[in-house]
C-alpha cells in the first residue's frame, strides 16, 4: 500500500501552536510541498515575521531568520543580497506586512528583490488578539474598532496585490485562497510559480492568502472558511496579477 | 487571612470571570485584593487561567506562583496547576470533564460534577457558578452573598437576566463543599 | 483498498476534515485526545476513495492516505 | 473618597488619560498593553475624542507630534520594541518642546524577547534612548492606583514644562486587577499654549521645529532646554520611604519590584532584622539627595530590579561610593519571589555582620 | 498703473535658501497664491519635511510645523485629527516622501486623511548632496549610484501617483511640471484643485511636481527644465491620475 | 611603516571596513557622514562586494540584520537621527548576538538639531538606546588615523563576540582630513560562523531569533548574554593617559574633545600648572579602574565632552565621590576652544588652592 | 504701457526669466548684486506686453509686473 | 611654524583644491596637517571653503576659528571672513572679482588679479593656482615644488596634463608675492 499524502519532508514533524482550524497550518504545509518538490530545501532561508507565525521557524526542516514587526522584506534583503544562491522566503501577516511593514515590502518589490513573499491575510492582528489590520473589511468588529471599521475615520482596506503590482520590480503576484481541496490546489500552483521566480532570478514575487482566524472572528473553522469565500474574496479578487509594463 | 487561588480552564468556561468575581468580592469585604490573568500566546489552544490574591495584608506581588487553591475547568488545567498548590491546600475540578483526579495527597482534593450539575439547572454555562460555589464554600474566602452583589457590578447590565441561575448554580456549589467538610 | 491514518494527538477537532470528505465518512471522536480535544476518526474505511480532501484541508497535517 | 471599582492597570492608564482631557490617542498594538488603544477605541468616541490606531509606531509616535503641535492632550501607549521604534521622534518633541504623554508597559528584551513583565528598558528611559542632550519626565508607579494618579497629573506636567513625560510600568502592573479610585490630580493654573500651530488667525504665525542650523543657536536652544531640565529636576523629585530611618540594610526598588521588595522587607523585620525600603516614583529626575539622607545609617544598601542592573547606576551616583551596594536582579519576564530577596538581605546582613 | 504680477501675501518676503534656478522657489509661490485665493492663510498649517525644503516654515506667512524625515503625513494626520477645521498641507521631497516617508504616505492616502500632499520630485536628494532617490532615472548618474542608476541593483524608479492611486481613500492627485509659464499655470490648477478637495472633506489629495535640482544634477537652470521635460516627463507623464473605484 | 595619505574620517571609515573584509554595506544619506555611503558605492562593486542604499535607517539596519545572519561581515553606518532610527534594530542584533558594525558621525540634537560636530550621543550608545539588557562594543577614536584602525579591529571583535560594535566618531573626525598609514589590526582566529543561516546542507537547521516566550528561557538567555558583556568588558577596556602621572588637575575627554583637550593642556603645562589628560577610547567598556588609578594623585578632574555632561557621569561612577568632578561642555555643535579649556583649568586650580 | 520691476537684490541670476521672456528684452547685467550674482534687467521695457512670463518663471519672486 | 588658513569662494573655483595642495604638501614636508572644509546646506548658494592647519606640532582642533591667513577667491567670501583674521595675518584676494579690498589696516593685503592672470594664460579655471601661488610666495608655508608633486598625487591621472598649466599659474602668483615683498 503506498502513501498518497503525508507530512512534506520540509515540514517539521512537530505540534503547532496555532488554534483548531486556523488556515496559516495549511499554508505552511504547501510551502514545504513546494520547497520539496523544487529540491531547494538545503538551501532555503525562511524569515518567519512578528504575529502568529513568529515560531514558524520551528515548523519548516530549513534555517530560519526571526526578524523584527514588519521588517522581515529589509532582512531577506540582506541575506539574499549576501548570499545570493539562497532561496529566500518570507512569511507574513497582513498587520506585519500592509501595516508597520508598507514601506519595507514597496521598496523590496520596488527593487525587484529576489525574495518570495508569502503574504497571509486574515484581516486581523492574529497574535494580539484580534486589533484591527489594514486589511480589515469594511464594518468588520474587531477589539480597536468594536463598532466595526469605519472607513470615514479608519480608511478603506489595502489591496495589497493591486498596489504593488504598479511597481516595475515585480515579476509576479497571486493572490489565492485555501477554503476548499480545489482552492488549496490552485494555490500550491500559485506558490510554486512564485519561488520558480525566484529561481529563475526575474525579480520579485509574493503570494497573498487569504487566511482564516477563527480564534479572533469568534467563528468555528468551517463558518470561517465560508467567509473568507463570502465577504474576504469579494474585497480581495482570487488570481494572478502581474505588473504594470514599463514606460520609456 | 491570606488566600492564593488560581482558577483555570478552556476560554468559554468563564474561569476568569470566577476569579473576578472573587476579587471583586474581596474588595468589598474591605481585603486587598488582585487579579492577575495569564496573557498573550499562552492564551492559544482556548486555555485560560487567572491568579487571585485576596488577604488583609498588603499584597506583593499578584503572581500566583503558590497557590493555596487551584480551580482546575478541564484536564490541562488541573495537569498544568495541580503540583503547584501549597502542602495543605486544596484542588477543586470539574469531575464531569476530568475521569481522574490529582495525584497528590498532601492537599484537599474536591471532585465537582460542574458540567453535570449546570446542565440540571438547564444552562451548562453556570458550570463555573457551581465549581466558584464550591471552591467559596470549602475556603470561606469571602461571603457568597458578596459575590452575588459583585455579580451585579462585573456583568454588564444585559446579563442581569442571568443572575438568579447563578445564584442557584453557587448554591449548588455551596451545598457540595459542606457536604465535603461534613462526609 | 485505500486507508485514512490519524495522528490522533495531532488533532486539534477543528472538522475541516469532517466537513470536506464527499463520503461524509468522518466524525469527531466521544474521547478526549491527550490534547483535550474530540478527535475525528473514520467511520467506515470501506467507503474512503482516497481523495486526500481530508488531508489537505487538515492545517495540523494530522491525516495520511495510503492506497 | 470616591468609590472603589476594580481596574486592570493597563485600563486604568486610559481612563485616566481620558479624565485628564486626552483627547488624542495614537498608538499600535503590542502585548502586553493591547487593552490601553482597545478601551481607548471604545472611550474616545464616547467623548468627542480621537482614536486612530496607526501603521506603526514610527507613525503613531510622529501623529503625537502632530496632535502637540496643534495643542491637544495627547498620547500614545506601546511596549519596549515598539518605544524603541518611538526614539526618533521622543527626541524630536523634546527638542520643539512638544508636551505628551508616553506610556511604556515594560515587556522582556532584548529584541523580540518576551511578553512578561520586566523594568530592563530604564536605562533608555531617563537616559535618552534617543539622541542629543534631552530627557523626559519618567515616573514608575507601583500600583494601579498609583499608575492612574501619575497617568493624570503626567498631562498637567507635560503642559507645565512643555515636555514629554513617560510613564514607565511593566507587564505585571499593566494587566494585574486592583482597586482604585478617581483622583483630582492637585490643580495647577498652566500656561496658555499659544505657541500652538492652529492657524495664524490674528496672531503672527507660530513656527514648531527642532532645527538650528546654526551651531550657536542650537548651543542656545540646549542651555534653555537645561535650564529648564534644571527646573524639572528641582521640582518634581517624588519618592517614599518604608521604616529607613535607622534601617541597618535598606533597599532600592521601583514600579513592580519594589511591591515585592516589601513584602520581602516584611519578613525580615518578623525575623528581627532592621530594614528598610527606598522608592523612588520619579526616575528622573532620580531622588539622589533624599536617598543618600534615608541610607545614611544604613550599613548595607540592596537594589532590587527586574533587569540586569540598571537604576542601581544612579543609586551608586547618589551614595558616591561611600557604601556597598549591592544587587539582585531577575530578568526577561522573571520577577523575584519575596523569598528570593529575603535570603538575599540575610546573606548581605551576615556577611555585613 | 496696476500690478498684474506680484507676491502673494501668504509668501513671507524674505530671500530663500535655494540654489539659483530651483524650482522649489516656483512651487512655493504657487502654494501662496492658492492659499491667498482661497482665503484660508489664517486657517493654514503647513508641515516642512527634511530635505532642502526643510525651512520652508521661514518662507511661508503661516503657521507651520518641521517634521522629522518622512513623517509629515503622520504630522499632519495629527494635525488634521486634533483640528479638523484647519487647512493641512504637506511639502515633501521626493526621499522623504518615496523613501524613507514610503509608508506613512502609503497609509495617509489609504486612511483617506482630508491633508494636501505637495510631492516635489526632483529625482535626487538635493539637501544631502546629491545621493540616488527612489525616483532617480535609470542610468542617472548620482552620487551613490556614480555609474548611473543600475535597475538590476537598485530597481526602477517609483512612480508614486500611479503607486497611490490604486487607493482607495485617494481624492485628487495629479503630476505636474513648472517647465514652462503654460505648465506653470495647469500646475496651479492642479493645486487649487488639491486644496478644494481638503476642503470639501472629500479625501486625500496629492500634487506631484516634476521639479528640478540645477546644481546636483550639474546643469543650468534652463538646461534643468529642459531635462525635466526631455527625460523626467517621459518617465513621469503629467496628468490628472484618480484612484480606482471601491469594488464590493 | 606604510605610505601615509591623505583622507576624510569618513572616507577612512569606508576604506577601513573594506580593508576589514566588509563586503555588505546598507545605509541611508545623513550630513555629515554621506561621503562613507558614497565611498562605499563606488568601492564596493570593485571589491564584488554589495552597497546597497535603504529606503531609510529602519530597514538599512534590518538589512544589517539579514546580511549578519548570513554571515557576511556588513556596517551601517548614520549620524544622530538616523541612529536612533537603528534602536529596534540594534537591540535584536544584540539579543540574537549578530555581529556588525556601526558607525554614529554624530551631530548636534534632539531632534533635527543641527550638522555640526557633537558628543551628546554618548548615553544612547553606552547605555542602549533600545530595549533590553543589552551592551555594546564602543568605541571613540579621536584621530582619523585611530578611527580607521578602530574600524577595521571593530569587525574581528564582532565576530568574536558575536555582538555588534559601534564608532561613536563626530561630524569633526568625519569630515577633517588628516594623513593616515593603513595598518593591520592584531590577527586574531575567529571562530567559524556555523551559526549563520546559509542554508542546512548537510547540517542540522540554524535558527536565529531573539525570542523566547517562556521567561525562564529568556532570562537565561540574559545570563548567557551577561556572561559575554562580563567578558567584553574585562578584554577590550581601552584608553590613553597623558602626563596624568602626579598631575594636579586630570581632563577627561574623548574623541575630538581629547584632541583640543590636550592642546588646552600643553598651554597649562607651559603655564607651570601640572595637568595631565586621560583619555577613555573604549566608551563601554568604560575604563573605571584606570581613571580611578590614573587620578589618585590628583587634586581635580574636569571632564570635557562636546555635550551638556553624559560621559561625566561614567567618570563619577569611576571615582565614587571621592573627587570633586569638574564638567565643561559645549553642544549642539560648538566645540569648546583650547583657550576656553585653559581658562576653565585655571578657574579650578585656583580656587582649589 | 508696461513695466517690469526687479528686486535686483533678490536675483540670483538664473537667467529662467531671460530664457522666457518673448519679447527677448531681458538679459544678465554685468555688474554683480550685493548676492554677488550678474542680476536679470530689461532692454527695452517700452517693447513689454506684460505677459507676465518672467515674473511666472522667477524662483526668487524677484519680478513685478505692471500695467 | 603655524599657520592656519582659510581658502573660500564659488564652488567652481577650486578652493577646496586648493587647501588640499597645501595640506598634502605639508604632510610630505613631514609637518602635522589638518584639512576640514564647509560642508552641508551652509554651501547653498554655491560658495564653499576649507580651514587649513599646517603645524610642527599635534593638531587639536582642525575648525579655523582664527586664521592666521585668508584667502578669498570672490566678493562674499572676503566679507564673511575678513573680520576673522588674526593681528598681523594675511588676506589675499581676488581683484579680479573684488573691487573694494579689506577695510583692516592691522594685517597685511595682497590683492590678486587672478582671473585675468588665468585668462591671459588661457583658462580662467587656474585663477585658484595664481592666488594659492600668491598665498605660498608670502607665507611660505610649503615649498612650491612640494605643491606640484602634491598635486601629481591629488589629481586624477586624467588631469594630469593640465600640470604644467597650473606650475605657470602657480610661477605668476609667486612672482606677485615675491614683488609685493620687494615692493
Ligand atoms: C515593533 C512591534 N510592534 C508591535 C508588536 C506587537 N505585535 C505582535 S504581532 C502583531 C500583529 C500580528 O498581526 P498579523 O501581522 O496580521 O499576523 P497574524 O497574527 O494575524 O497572523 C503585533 C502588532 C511587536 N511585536 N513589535
Ligand atoms: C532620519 C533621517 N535620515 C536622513 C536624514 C538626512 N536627510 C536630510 S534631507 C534628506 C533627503 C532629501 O531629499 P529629498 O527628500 O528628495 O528633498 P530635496 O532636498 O531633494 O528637495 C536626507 C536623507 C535626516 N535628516 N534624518
Ligand atoms: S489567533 Fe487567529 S491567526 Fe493566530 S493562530 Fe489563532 S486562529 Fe490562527
Ligand atoms: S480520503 Fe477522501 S474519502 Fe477518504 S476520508 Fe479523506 S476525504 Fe473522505
Ligand atoms: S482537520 Fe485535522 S485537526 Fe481538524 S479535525 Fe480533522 S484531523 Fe483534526
Ligand atoms: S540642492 Fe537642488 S533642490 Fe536643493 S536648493 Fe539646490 S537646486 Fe534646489
Ligand atoms: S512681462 Fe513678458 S514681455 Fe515683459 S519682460 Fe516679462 S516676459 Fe518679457
Ligand atoms: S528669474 Fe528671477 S532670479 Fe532668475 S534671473 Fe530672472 S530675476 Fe533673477
Ligand atoms: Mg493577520
Ligand atoms: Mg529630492
Amino acid at each position: 500500500m503506498q502513501r498518497l499524502f503525508g507530512r512534506p519532508e520540509a515540514l517539521a514533524d512537530v505540534p503547532t501552536h496555532y488554534c483548531p482550524g486556523c488556515t496559516h497550518g495549511i499554508i505552511h504545509r504547501l510551502i514545504a510541498e513546494v520547497i520539496d518538490e523544487l529540491g531547494v530545501r538545503e538551501r532555503t532561508v525562511g524569515i518567519s515575521p512578528v504575529g502568529c507565525a513568529v515560531l514558524a521557524y520551528d515548523y519548516f526542516n530549513c534555517d530560519f531568520v526571526e526578524a523584527s514587526h514588519g521588517r522581515a522584506p529589509a532582512v531577506a534583503t540582506g541575506i539574499k543580497r549576501a548570499s545570493p544562491g539562497a532561496v529566500v522566503f518570507t512569511y507574513q501577516g497582513d498587520g506585519d506586512l500592509a501595516s508597520i511593514g508598507a514601506g519595507e515590502i514597496v521598496h523590496a518589490a520596488s527593487r525587484g528583490e529576489r525574495i518570495t513573499v508569502i503574504f497571509v491575510n486574515n484581516a486581523i492582528y492574529g497574535m494580539t488578539g484580534g486589533q484591527m489590520a489594514p486589511t480589515t473589511l469594511p464594518g468588520q468588529k474587531t477589539t480597536t474598532c468594536p463598532r466595526g471599521r469605519d472607513t470615514d475615520v479608519a480608511g478603506h482596506p489595502i489591496r495589497v496585490c493591486e498596489l504593488l503590482s504598479s511597481l516595475s520590480g515585480v515579476a509576479y503576484i497571486a493572490r489565492v485562497s485555501v477554503t476548499s481541496p480545489a482552492n488549496v490546489v490552485k494555490a500550491k500552483r500559485a506558490l510554486k510559480r512564485a519561488f520558480e521566480t525566484q529561481l529563475a532570478d526575474s525579480g520579485f514575487s509574493l503570494v497573498e492568502f487569504l487566511s482564516t482566524c477563527p480564534t479572533n472572528w469568534a467563528m468555528t473553522p468551517v463558518e470561517a472558511l465560508k467567509w473568507v469565500d463570502d465577504k474576504m474574496a469579494m474585497y480581495y479578487p482570487l488570481g494572478e496579477y502581474t505588473h504594470v509594463p514599463e514606460v520609456g | 487571612m491570606h488566600e492564593e487561588a488560581i482558577f483555570a480552564g478552556f476560554g468559554g468556561q468563564g474561569v476568569l470571570l470566577m476569579g473576578q468575581l472573587v476579587t471583586y468580592a474581596g474588595m468589598m469585604e474591605g481585603e486587598n485584593v488582585t487579579w492577575m490573568p495569564s496573557y498573550g500566546p499562552e492564551m492559544r489552544g482556548g486555555t485560560a487561567n487567572c491568579g487571585v490574591v485576596v488577604s488583609d495584608e498588603k499584597i506583593a506581588s499578584p503572581l500566583v506562583t503558590e497557590p493555596t487553591s487551584v480551580v482546575a475547568m478541564n484536564r490541562p488545567s488541573l495537569e498544568k496547576f495541580q503540583g503547584m498548590v501549597r502542602p495543605g491546600g486544596l484542588i477543586v475540578y470539574n469531575s464531569s470533564l476530568i475521569n481522574a483526579g490529582p495525584a497528590r495527597t498532601d492537599i484537599r482534593v474536591l471532585p465537582v460534577p460542574a458540567n453535570d450539575i449546570a446542565n440540571e439547572l438547564g444552562d451548562v454555562r453556570v458550570a463555573n457558578m457551581v465549581a466558584l460555589g464550591a471552591y467559596i464554600g470549602v475556603t470561606n474566602v469571602v461571603n457568597p452573598e458578596t459575590v452575588l452583589e459583585a455579580m451585579k457590578r462585573v456583568l454588564p447590565e444585559r446579563r442581569h437576566g442571568l443572575i438568579p441561575l447563578n445564584r442557584q448554580a453557587l448554591a449548588r456549589g455551596l451545598e457540595l463543599a459542606s457536604g465535603a467538610k461534613t462526609g | 483498498m485505500a486507508k485514512v491514518v490519524f495522528d490522533e494527538d495531532r488533532c486539534k477537532g477543528c472538522e475541516l476534515c469532517v466537513a470536506f470528505c464527499p463520503k461524509k465518512i468522518l466524525v469527531m471522536a466521544g474521547h478526549f485526545n491527550s490534547k483535550g480535544f474530540h478527535p475525528a476518526t473514520i467511520t467506515h474505511q470501506e467507503q474512503c476513495n482516497a481523495c486526500t480532501f481530508c488531508a489537505r484541508m487538515c492545517p495540523e497535517v494530522a491525516i495520511e492516505v495510503y492506497k | 473618597m470616591g468609590e472603589k471599582v476594580l481596574m486592570k492597570g493597563n485600563e486604568a492608564v486610559a481612563e485616566a488619560a481620558i479624565r485628564a482631557g486626552c483627547r488624542c490617542f495614537f498608538g499600535y498594538p503590542i502585548t502586553p498593553q493591547n487593552e490601553i488603544p482597545e478601551y481607548m477605541s471604545r472611550r474616545m468616541p464616547e467623548v468627542g475624542g480621537v482614536f486612530l490606531q496607526a501603521e506603526s509606531e514610527v507613525a503613531g509616535s510622529n501623529m503625537v507630534y502632530g496632535a502637540a503641535c496643534a495643542g491637544a492632550r495627547v498620547m500614545t501607549t506601546s511596549s519596549s520594541p515598539g518605544i524603541s521604534l518611538m526614539q526618533e521622534a521622543i527626541s524630536y518633541m523634546a527638542g520643539a518642546e512638544l508636551p505628551c504623554v508616553i506610556v511604556n508597559i515594560v515587556r522582556g528584551g532584548p529584541g523580540l524577547g518576551g511578553i512578561q513583565g520586566a523594568q530592563s528598558d530604564y536605562f533608555q528611559a531617563t537616559r535618552g534612548g534617543g539622541h542629543g542632550d534631552y530627557r523626559l519626565l519618567v515616573f514608575g508607579p507601583s500600583t494601579v492606583q498609583e499608575l492612574m494618579d501619575l497617568t493624570m497629573e503626567a498631562f498637567d506636567l507635560a503642559d507645565m514644562y512643555r515636555n514629554p513625560v513617560m510613564i514607565l510600568g511593566d507587564a505585571i502592573l499593566g494587566q494585574m486587577m486592583e482597586p482604585v479610585e478617581f483622583r483630582e490630580p492637585p490643580k495647577r493654573d498652566l500656561p496658555p499654549k499659544i505657541w500652538a500651530t492652529t492657524g495664524a488667525a490674528g496672531r503672527p504665525k507660530n513656527i514648531i521645529s527642532s532645527l538650528y542650523l546654526d551651531p550657536a543657536k542650537l548651543e542656545k536652544h540646549n542651555l534653555h532646554l537645561a535650564e529648564k531640565y534644571k527646573r524639572m529636576a528641582a521640582e518634581q523629585v517624588r519618592y517614599s520611604t518604608y521604616k529607613t530611618e535607622d534601617a541597618d540594610i535598606v533597599l532600592v526598588a521601583y514600579g513592580t519590584t519594589a511591591r515585592i521588595a516589601r513584602a520581602a522587607l516584611d519578613k525580615a523585620i518578623e525575623r528581627g532584622l532592621s530594614a528598610g525600603l527606598f522608592r523612588p516614583i520619579s526616575l528622573w529626575p532620580f531622588p539622589y539627595e533624599a536617598l543618600k539622607a534615608a541610607t545614611r545609617r544604613a550599613a548595607h544598601v540592596l537594589v532590587v530590579e527586574m533587569s540586569l542592573g540598571q537604576m542601581v547606576e544612579d543609586v551608586r551616583l547618589a551614595l558616591g561610593g561611600g557604601k556597598s551596594v549591592h544587587f539582585y536582579g531577575r530578568t526577561g519576564g522573571m520577577s523575584p519571589a519575596p523569598r528570593e530577596i529575603l535570603d538575599e538581605i540575610v546573606k548581605i546582613v551576615d556577611k555585613g555582620a
